[in-house]
């Protein structure tokens, strides 16, 4: 047995967390297991800063589990530790309360797979990452133990495991095709002609769910805000990426454009107009997430260079997401007014970058991924901003109309988003060159500018008409409530096949009937007139 | 001495049976005794056996009965398998069992009928001829009887009767199906296939299809799975037997046999049978996993998803493409695994907090943290959860399905992982989320029963975690499919 | 016709009758005596087989002393049934065929 | 040599010795005879095995002047499982038909029947001569009877009776055979008539033999007597009515088709013979399934396996005979007959100890008697194995013997029956194994001692090793019979 | 005119036979049945078989019908004489008998020449001891079969006897006879035994030279027993009488030991050494005759029974 080849720490990045969440079993560790959290993250994040190269392989585990970093994964892996590093600091003043420990350890896995989905080069440890990814952050979710949370957990299992088949079948039909187990021979065996389309197909609508894409997105806008803050952070920010980066992987280029793109509009305008009817701000996030992940969906169907510039898109979301939800923690723990204006100040300065005011990390994404796309689909996503500031705008709204009571330890908490969110403006700086292929000049260019402004200027007015004449609340979930018939119904099923039989009246009519023959058979007058017959029978059988 | 290894192995399990049945009920400890020693004996012959086998030794023991009916215990990979998984398990159980049981009436005539159990069922592993098979099968079907029966109550009884009413006229059929192919191709042996060209083919389409029926019925394929539910009555090391250790697993051991062994896989695709037995365990696959949603009672539930399971075993030798073998046979130890869990703690939900229907499950994840997280591993292992070793069988019997030009398999697939989700996880949802009855009474203190369910998760999870290494069951299915069926 | 023909005959006409009386009889010693006739049928049968050819053959002779004792303790043990049985429930026949009972 | 004579006088000797001696000498003198005549028996296997078939031209005069007896496989065999059921029956009596507990009547009158009839099943397994065999079966036929009548009751006396005309019809059928057969040839030894020159009047001489000893063996239609005969006797008198008695008239069956006139035999009588065992087997299957009586049952299913042993004869006579699936079905057949006999004499035994403990035999007296007496319990359970014939058991080993030929002769019906009729066992034998181990707290009277319980057990389990080392009993079956000494399949 | 003889006997036995079966009363049909026995110990004598006419005498016709009378009269005390409804006639048994008639009756015809009879039967007789070639079968040829037959006499009377109730086990056997003393009976009975007994002895003793024998004879002799226990003369003993248990097991046991002792002097079971034959079967016949004769007595009296219990 080989324990491994190549370099040890990727691996490392994974069992890591995976330790940690066994250790957070522990009785002695369960009441201080929230302590534990932000340790986990903190080798992929060496591994993410320090770069590796080479592929790892431990091939005794699962069926060969192989690992590798390059630029795209990089990117990502760092923006996934980052922010699960700082949601799990966000998230220590858990500590203490109820199921923390279960928490802490359903934290670990979801960060492993989560990671593991970044890390993985071979499918089976794709899979297992992402099932990781999928089902444990069920308990992220339903950790409040609301009835609103349960619920959430209850929709989001269902399309989870739903995800869960149409992926595994996927991956199957994938590997078949390939002949092989590697990431990248899949997505090449995809995407030869001739090849099967329900695959590809069954890989779109599991990662689709993950993702958000509609109309599979129906658990996001619940499940998202039910999960406490630390959880919707890294859920909105890291875990959606999961499913996006499975996109990226497996889904050969330009399959099922057609398809992907219009789907992902619909989800960039759909669900930003949708959050502006939610009132609660995590709602009104979620479907801001909708929305992002609407448009990198459509940058993956667009393919080309757009499509190798999501990750850098990602990255600026992750944070920038996290940094939100983070705020919306942090306002939940500010009474005065002082503070609340430093949020939501600090919340509208990462809006803005998500929005792509120019100059922020955000408009640095868009400006990145608008150079591979067509005019028209450019041109939506521009107007996507328009809707993107719309609904941040109501957030921001939403969020000032949240009260809290003030809480200790106030300034690390606001140091945590905060962080995020410089990370998030400042980020995409460090990284440009290297994505965009443009030096910093071309930001500064006039077209530039204009192009990441006039969407939000034009957002303006009507955040003014929404914000003054509000939009009708309604609870989140939209196409589920129009589904709503559909919640609840058994299916049934015929009665068994069996054999049971009316035992005690058959054997009694057997008795009886037995009896007479019996009766019948005893006398000797019968019986023994069949003696002589017999002998006549056999002596005319016989020669 | 080597080549009475087999009949060691044999004997392990017999001369405790054999003496267990006159010991009286008092002598717990010569009992005990007995049947853990046995159980480790046969442990560490078997795994001298192993390590022979892997040095490149074979065994073969042949007792003459009458001229054409030869007793042949052989060792192949296959047989290894099984008698390694059975073995393990019985350990396991027989550990549970002990502890289970405490000091419940009747204990030398349960220990005596177990070991007996498992005396057949690793018969049936080493058995190298037809015949052999088919005595060590009976022998297994009657063994098993008693346990059944155990509590002696009406349901028992009629849970007993049942078992029979499926069994004897199986085994008949199955009886004929030996004798009619070997008066055409004298004794069958293992070791090399049978010539059967002798036999028209659609005789031999009829012989394959009493053989299925035959051995089928062990692995309860729908329609001859109404046995299995119903045996869920009793006590729970027998069900750990029944759906682990022992009988669904020789039936589908037996599927293997008569497919790999007795026809070959030429033949099967030649006389076109092998899809429709496919199709067959496919639809049990589904069937199962509806008729588990429908129950209420733990161990119902836990039965048909054995139903459902089993036939994933079935589906894959019956593709016959070598991804799909390697997922059947795979199948056959991570369904052991995994649901030998589930009973165990079914068992100890039963007999620590006195619940059995799932309703009483509210709430008990915290009571009983250890068996209610071994029996979310179980769970989970069973929806094709990954890590755990459920889902390596479904991604080898998806490619599997792919390769035989089957592609709804996968649909199967899906549609069963599905349902398995459907049943498994409210059970979940209650064990964690729901709180517990405020008069409930559960603890797990017991570490005996604790322990080998504890035992057998972390197998589970292993067999799925270290699935690419050789001594996994995959590595070994992997091994047992490229030595003997598909040079 | 020889002799032996006419006894063979006979006899094979007795085991017809003894027969018939063992079938059609109710009385159960009836039967007793309707086996003596089926009994002693086959004898003169065997003994005229012997006597063919002339010289009487000892050897059936034998045969059919024998044979009349086994018969005699047959009927004895028989007839001790019938009354036995007759004592036991009050009728000469069987339970089943008495159609007075 | 000595030990055919020994098994063929030591019974007699001690039945002469049980009529003339007082009470307590005369049960002496019977264990003696049992003791020494097992142990012949036992000899007489050992020699058979090792040296072949001893021949004994009884006064020194040869065939056809004199009676010649052999012991070939068959019989020896036959020997053997006799003096088994009998040893086991005797210990059995030891206490069930002592003077106190069955009245002075039965105790006088059970030891020398019981001889007597051991006494004529040995002289009929080894005799050569169609007119010995004739004296041999009426000898058994009324040392049976005798036992049949032994509890003396009004029911008693009726089955009595009516076997008594079965039995009586049956020997007169056979003796006209022999006449014919004298008539014809002049030669009443069974290696004699197998040379001679077949006559016209062969057909019919061999279809009285046969039609008589079906009746004896109580054939389906002629089954009738047999269950409230042996229903009724006390259990040991049971055990070997049932289990030995219908042997005898079989062998004699087995050697007039096989050994005597294999040339007579045609495809529609032999079908006949089959035919009528098929309807045993389901008459005598179903009927026990509807019995209350736990011994009516048991010995429904006597007639139910006497149908199964003439399946042979399609399978294993005329155009089949030179056959090679001819060997399997008739080793089949007496393999079939030794387990049944072995294992029916475990289960009257054992259900004559419950009888004894719960005051009757009917299915509710004896709901769970199995906690009682655990080891006589699962001594009716192995047997019901073997009589179901499900592996291991001789049992078994027959059934797939009989089976594998039927299939190879393409008559594969015969084998659906014998498959058939295994089910219908196994219904039938469910009923009572379900009630004696459900579960019951009912008070039982003192049960014997467990060294009379372990009585059944020994010989169920003699019945299921039959079929683990079916090996020796086989290698005995082949001695003597040079055209089943083939490997057959 | 010898052939009308046997033509006109052999419708005499026929008839007698038929009329046995069909005729009402079962006490007419037994007197039938005697008759019948009679009229065919004269065909034994006209087919040339004098052993067997006096065996079918002396025990077919005399000792059956006295049993069978026996019989009738008890089952009239028993109150069971009553004789069931004859019912319709048995068409089907009677086609049947007649089939199986007609199959007999073809046989014969059937039936091949004889070759050689009793050729090597008579080769042997020089060496068999007894001039007598019957005795020399019953009692050395085929003395299995007649040790076997002696056998059955006693299993027989075993389960006769077992046929009592148990309340009259230690009863005397049969029922009390009542005779009217100075009666026809009683001086029959007087008279009778001394003069039976004589011709017991001497058809024992004839049979090894001529017709007669250990069964003639024995039947002679219980026959005397009988009717002296029937006049009243000697009561019947009761089945605890060891002394009579005895003489019925001594003929079986002598035959039985003869045949031993020629096993163990090497000359083979049931052998007679041929300068002792003759003296062996003499010895042997006398033993058989005593125990046959209180056997066959012993089975027409019939088990102990405690009279008139009405």
């Amino acid at each position: 047995m080989t324990p491994w080849i190549g370099p040890f720490l990727p691996l490392a990045a994974l069992i890591w967390p995976l330790l940690l969440g066994a250790l957070t079993a522990m009785p002695p560790l369960r009441p201080v297991a929230v302590r534990l959290l932000p340790l986990a993250p903190v080798p992929a994040l060496w591994l993410a800063l320090a770069g590796g190269q080479g592929v790892t392989a431990a091939p005794d585990l699962l069926l060969g589990v192989t690992l590798e970093l390059d630029d795209a994964r990089r990117l990502l892996l760092g923006m996934t530790a980052a922010l699960w590093l700082v949601a799990a600091l966000a998230a220590q003043p858990m500590t203490g309360r109820p199921h923390t420990a279960i928490f802490s350890g359903f934290w670990c896995l979801v960060l492993a797979g989560n990671l593991g989905v970044f890390l993985a080069l071979d499918v089976v440890t794709f899979y297992v990452s992402f099932a990781a990814v999928s089902l444990a952050s069920w308990f992220l979710i339903v950790h409040e133990r609301t009835e609103k949370a349960l619920h959430a957990g209850r929709v989001y299992i269902v399309i989870a495991l739903a995800g869960e088949v149409a992926l595994l079948v996927g991956l199957i039909i994938g590997a078949d095709a390939a002949q092989s187990m590697a990431v990248g021979e899949i997505r090449a065996a995809l995407g030869a002609p001739g090849s099967s389309a329900v695959g590809i197909a069954l890989l779109v609508l599991g990662f689709g769910i993950k993702a958000g894409l509609v109309p599979l997105h129906v658990w996001l806008p619940l499940a998202h805000p039910a999960a406490p803050v630390p959880g919707s952070a890294v859920l909105s920010g890291a875990i959606v990426k999961a499913g996006l980066f499975g996109l990226v992987l497996f889904v050969p280029e330009g399959a099922l454009g057609p398809v992907l793109m219009p789907l992902g509009l619909v989800g960039a305008f759909g669900a930003a107009l949708w959050g502006l009817t939610q009132a609660n701000p995590k709602a009104v996030l979620a479907y801001s997430t909708i929305s992002q992940m609407g448009l990198m969906i459509m940058l993956v169907g667009a393919g080309g260079a757009a499509r190798e510039t999501v990750p850098f898109f990602a990255l600026h979301h992750g944070l920038a997401k996290g940094a939100l939800f983070l705020l919306v923690g942090v306002m939940m723990a500010a009474s005065g007014r002082g503070r609340r204006l430093l949020c939501l100040a600090l919340a509208a300065a990462v809006s803005a970058s998500v929005a792509g005011l120019p100059l922020t990390g955000g408009a640095l994404a868009k400006a990145a991924v608008k150079q591979g796309l067509a005019d028209w689909s450019a041109l939506a996503l521009s107007l996507s901003s328009v809707a993107t500031s719309l609904i941040l705008i109501w957030f921001l709204a939403r969020l000032w109309q949240m009260q809290g009571r003030d809480e200790a330890l106030w300034g690390a908490r606001f140091a945590l988003p905060a962080a995020l969110g410089v990370l998030a403006v400042t980020g995409p700086w460090l990284l440009w060159s290297a994505w965009s292929g443009h030096g910093p000049d071309y930001l500064f260019k006039a077209d530039t500018l204009i192009d990441a402004l006039w969407p939000v200027a034009i957002a303006l007015p009507p955040a003014a008409a929404v914000l003054r004449w509000r939009l009708p609340q309604l609870p989140p979930g939209d196409l589920l409530l129009i589904l709503g018939a559909w919640r609840g119904r058994a299916v049934r099923i015929p009665a068994p096949l069996s054999l049971r039989a009316d035992a005690d009246g058959a054997l009694r009519a057997a008795r009886r009937n037995s009896a007479r023959l019996e009766g019948i058979l005893i006398r000797w007058r019968l019986t023994g007139v069949l003696i002589p017959l017999l002998v006549l029978l056999m002596f005319a059988l016989l020669p | 001495m080597t080549g009475l290894l087999p009949i060691f192995i044999l004997l392990t399990s017999l001369v405790p049976a054999a003496i267990t049945f006159f010991l009286r009920q008092e002598s717990y400890r010569l009992r005990n005794a007995l049947n853990l020693g046995g159980a480790v004996v046969k442990g560490a012959l078997i795994v001298a056996m192993l390590v022979a086998v892997a040095g490149g030794a074979s065994f073969e023991t042949a007792i003459p009965l009458a001229p054409g009916l030869v007793l042949l215990l052989r060792i192949d990979a296959l047989a290894l398998l099984f008698v390694s998984l059975s073995a393990t398990l019985w350990l396991l159980t027989t550990i549970y069992a002990i502890s289970y049981l405490g000091e419940k009436p009747e204990q030398s005539r349960f220990f005596g009928f177990f070991s007996l159990c498992v005396f057949a069922t690793t018969g049936i592993a080493l058995s190298g001829s037809l015949i052999s098979f088919f005595i060590f099968f009976e022998l297994l079907t009657l063994s098993t009887w008693p346990l059944v029966a155990h509590k002696q109550d009406a349901a028992s009884l009629r849970a007993a009767r049942g078992y029979l009413l499926y069994a004897l006229p199986c085994s008949t059929i199955l009886l004929v199906a030996i004798v009619w192919l070997e008066s055409a191709t004298g004794p069958i042996l293992f070791t090399d296939p049978p010539d059967l060209s002798g036999v028209d083919p659609a005789s031999l389409r009829v012989i394959f299809a009493l053989f299925i029926v035959g051995v089928g019925m062990k692995a309860a394929i729908i329609p001859l799975h109404g046995w299995l539910p119903a045996a869920m009555v009793a006590p729970a090391p027998v069900s750990a037997l029944l759906h682990a250790v022992a009988v669904v697993k020789a039936g589908a051991f037996g599927v293997i046999r008569v497919i790999y062994d007795v026809f070959g896989i030429e033949r099967v695709a030649e006389l076109g049978v092998g899809t429709p037995l496919a199709a067959l365990a496919s639809f049990t696959i589904i069937w199962g996993s509806l008729r588990a949603l429908q129950q209420t009672e733990i161990k119902k539930r836990l039965a048909y998803s054995t139903v459902s399971q089993v036939s994933y075993i079935i589906l894959g030798v019956a593709l016959a493409s070598p991804f799909a073998v390697i997922g059947g046979l795979a199948h056959l130890v991570h369904q052991g695994l995994m649901k030998i869990t589930l009973f165990f703690c079914a068992g100890i939900y039963d007999e620590r907090a006195g619940v059995r229907s799932i309703e009483g499950l509210d709430g008990l994840g915290r009571r009983m943290p250890w068996t209610s997280t071994c029996f979310s591993i179980g769970a989970l292992g069973m929806i094709g959860l990954p890590p755990i070793a459920g889902f390596v069988s479904k991604i080898y019997l998806g490619i599997g399905g792919l390769q035989a030009e089957a592609p709804w398999v996968l649909a199967v697939l899906g549609a069963s992982t599905l349902l398995n989700a459907a049943y498994f996880v409210p059970l979940l949802y209650r064990l964690w989320f729901r709180e517990i009855a405020p008069d409930a009474e559960a603890d797990e203190r017991a570490p005996a029963l604790v322990g080998p369910a504890v035992a057998a998760a972390l197998a589970a999870v292993l067999a799925g975690m270290l699935a690419a290494s050789d001594i996994s069951p995959l590595g070994w299915a992997t091994l047992i499919s490229e030595r003997d069926y598909l040079e | 016709m020889t002799g032996p023909t006419l006894y063979a005959l006979t006899g094979a006409a007795l085991v017809g009758i003894g027969v018939f009386g063992l079938i059609s009889a109710r009385h159960l010693l009836r039967r007793v005596v309707a086996f003596n006739l089926i009994g002693s049928g086959l004898f003169v049968f065997l003994g005229a087989a012997g006597a063919r050819g002339g010289a009487a053959d000892p050897l059936p002779q034998a045969l059919i002393i024998t044979g009349i004792v086994v018969a005699l303790s047959a009927s004895a043990l028989a007839v001790g049934l019938v009354v036995a049985h007759a004592r036991a429930s009050g009728r000469p026949a069987l339970p089943e065929e008495d159609e007075e009972a | 040599m000595s030990a055919l004579v020994a098994v063929l006088v030591l019974p007699l000797a001690g039945a002469l010795a049980t009529v003339a001696l007082p009470g307590r000498a005369a049960r002496i003198a019977a264990s003696t005879a049992i003791a020494a005549t097992l142990a012949a028996a036992l000899a007489l296997a050992a020699w058979v095995a090792a040296r072949g078939v001893p021949r004994l031209e009884i006064g020194g005069w040869a065939p056809p002047v004199g009676i010649a007896v052999e012991a070939d496989g068959l019989a020896a065999a036959m020997i053997v499982m006799t003096a088994t059921v009998m040893a086991a029956a005797g210990l059995s009596a030891r206490h069930m038909l002592a003077p106190g507990a069955a009245g002075a009547r039965a105790a006088f009158g059970f030891w020398p029947l019981m001889l007597l009839l051991w006494a004529a099943l040995n002289a009929v397994f080894v005799s050569r001569d169609l007119f010995n065999l004739y004296v041999g079966i009426e000898l058994l036929s009324l040392a049976a009877i005798g036992l049949v009548a032994i509890e003396g009751k009004a029911a008693a006396l009726a089955a009595a009776m009516r076997y008594m005309i079965f039995a009586l019809a049956g020997s007169l059928l056979y003796l006209a055979g022999v006449v014919l057969v004298y008539a014809a040839h002049g030669a009443l030894d069974a290696g004699l008539l197998t040379d001679r020159t077949p006559a016209r009047t062969d057909g019919l001489a061999l279809a009285l033999m046969t039609v008589g000893l079906m009746a004896k063996t109580a054939l389906f239609p002629f089954h009738v007597w047999l269950p409230p005969a042996h229903g009724g006797a006390p259990a040991p008198a049971s055990a070997m009515l049932s289990a030995l008695v219908p042997k005898a008239s079989f062998v004699i069956l087995l050697r007039l088709w096989f050994d005597v006139m294999p040339d007579q035999a045609t495809e529609g009588a032999l079908a006949l013979m089959a035919a009528l065992g098929t309807a045993a087997v389901i008459w005598g299957g179903l009927a026990a399934l509807v019995q209350e009586r736990l011994k009516l049952i048991v010995a429904y299913s006597t007639v139910a396996q006497i149908g199964y042993l003439f399946l042979v004869f399609p399978l294993a006579g005329g155009a089949s005979a030179e056959m090679p699936w001819a060997a399997g079905a008739w080793n089949g057949a007496v393999f079939l007959a030794l387990s049944h006999g072995l294992a029916k004499a475990a289960m009257f035994l054992a259900v004559g100890q419950w009888m004894a403990a719960r005051g009757g035999d009917r299915l509710e007296d004896l709901r769970g008697i199995a906690t009682a007496m655990p080891m006589t319990a699962f001594a009716f359970a192995l047997s019901s194995i073997t009589l179901v014939g499900l592996p291991p058991s001789g049992g078994f080993t027959a059934k797939y013997l009989i089976m594998t030929s039927a299939f190879a002769a393409g008559q594969w019906g015969w084998a659906l029956v014998m498959a058939g009729g295994g089910l219908l066992a196994a219904a039938y034998l469910y009923r009572p194994v379900a009630v004696i181990f459900a579960r019951a707290e009912v008070p039982d009277s003192p049960l014997p001692s467990r060294g009379r319980q372990v009585v059944p057990l020994i010989l169920a389990g003699a019945a299921v090793a039959l079929g683990i080392a079916s090996a020796a009993p086989f290698d005995l079956l082949s001695t003597g019979r040079p055209q089943a000494a083939g490997e057959g399949l | 005119m010898t052939l009308a003889l046997d033509a006109t006997l052999c419708g005499l036995i026929v008839a007698v036979a038929l009329a046995t079966v069909l005729g009402r009363g079962v006490f007419r049909a037994i007197v039938f049945f005697i008759v019948y026995g009679l009229l065919l110990s004269v065909a034994w004598v006209r087919l040339g078989a004098v052993d067997v006419a006096l065996a079918e005498a002396a025990i077919g016709a005399g000792l059956t019908g006295v049993l069978f009378l026996a019989a009738v009269g008890k089952l009239a005390r028993t109150g069971a004489e009553a004789e069931p409804a004859p019912g319709r006639p048995h068409l089907p048994a009677a086609l049947a008998c007649a089939g199986l008639t007609g199959a007999l009756a073809w046989a014969w015809f059937a039936l091949p020449e004889p070759e050689r009879p009793g050729s090597d039967l008579a080769a042997a007789l020089p060496r068999a001891g007894v001039e007598n070639p019957v005795t020399a079968v019953l009692l050395n040829f085929r003395a299995w079969d007649t040790l076997l037959e002696s056998i059955v006499l006693l299993a027989a009377l075993v389960g006769l006897w077992l046929l009592a109730r148990d309340e009259d086990w230690h009863d005397r056997l049969g029922l009390p006879q009542h005779v009217r003393p100075g009666g026809v009976m009683e001086s029959f009975g007087r008279l009778l035994p001394p003069v039976g007994v004589l011709v017991g002895i001497y058809l024992v003793y004839i049979g090894a030279d001529r017709p007669g024998g250990a069964f003639q004879g024995g039947t002679v002799l219980a026959a005397v027993g009988l009717v002296a226990a029937l006049a009243g003369l000697i009561r019947t003993p009761r089945v605890t009488g060891h002394l009579w248990r005895a003489a019925m097991v001594v003929g079986p046991l002598v035959f039985l030991a003869a045949g031993v002792a020629g096993a163990a002097l090497g000359a083979g079971f049931l052998t007679l050494p041929e300068p002792i034959a003759g003296g062996a079967i003499f010895a042997i016949e006398i033993a058989l005759a005593s125990s046959i004769a209180v056997t066959l007595a012993f089975l027409v009296i019939g088990p102990p029974e405690r009279g008139h219990r009405r």
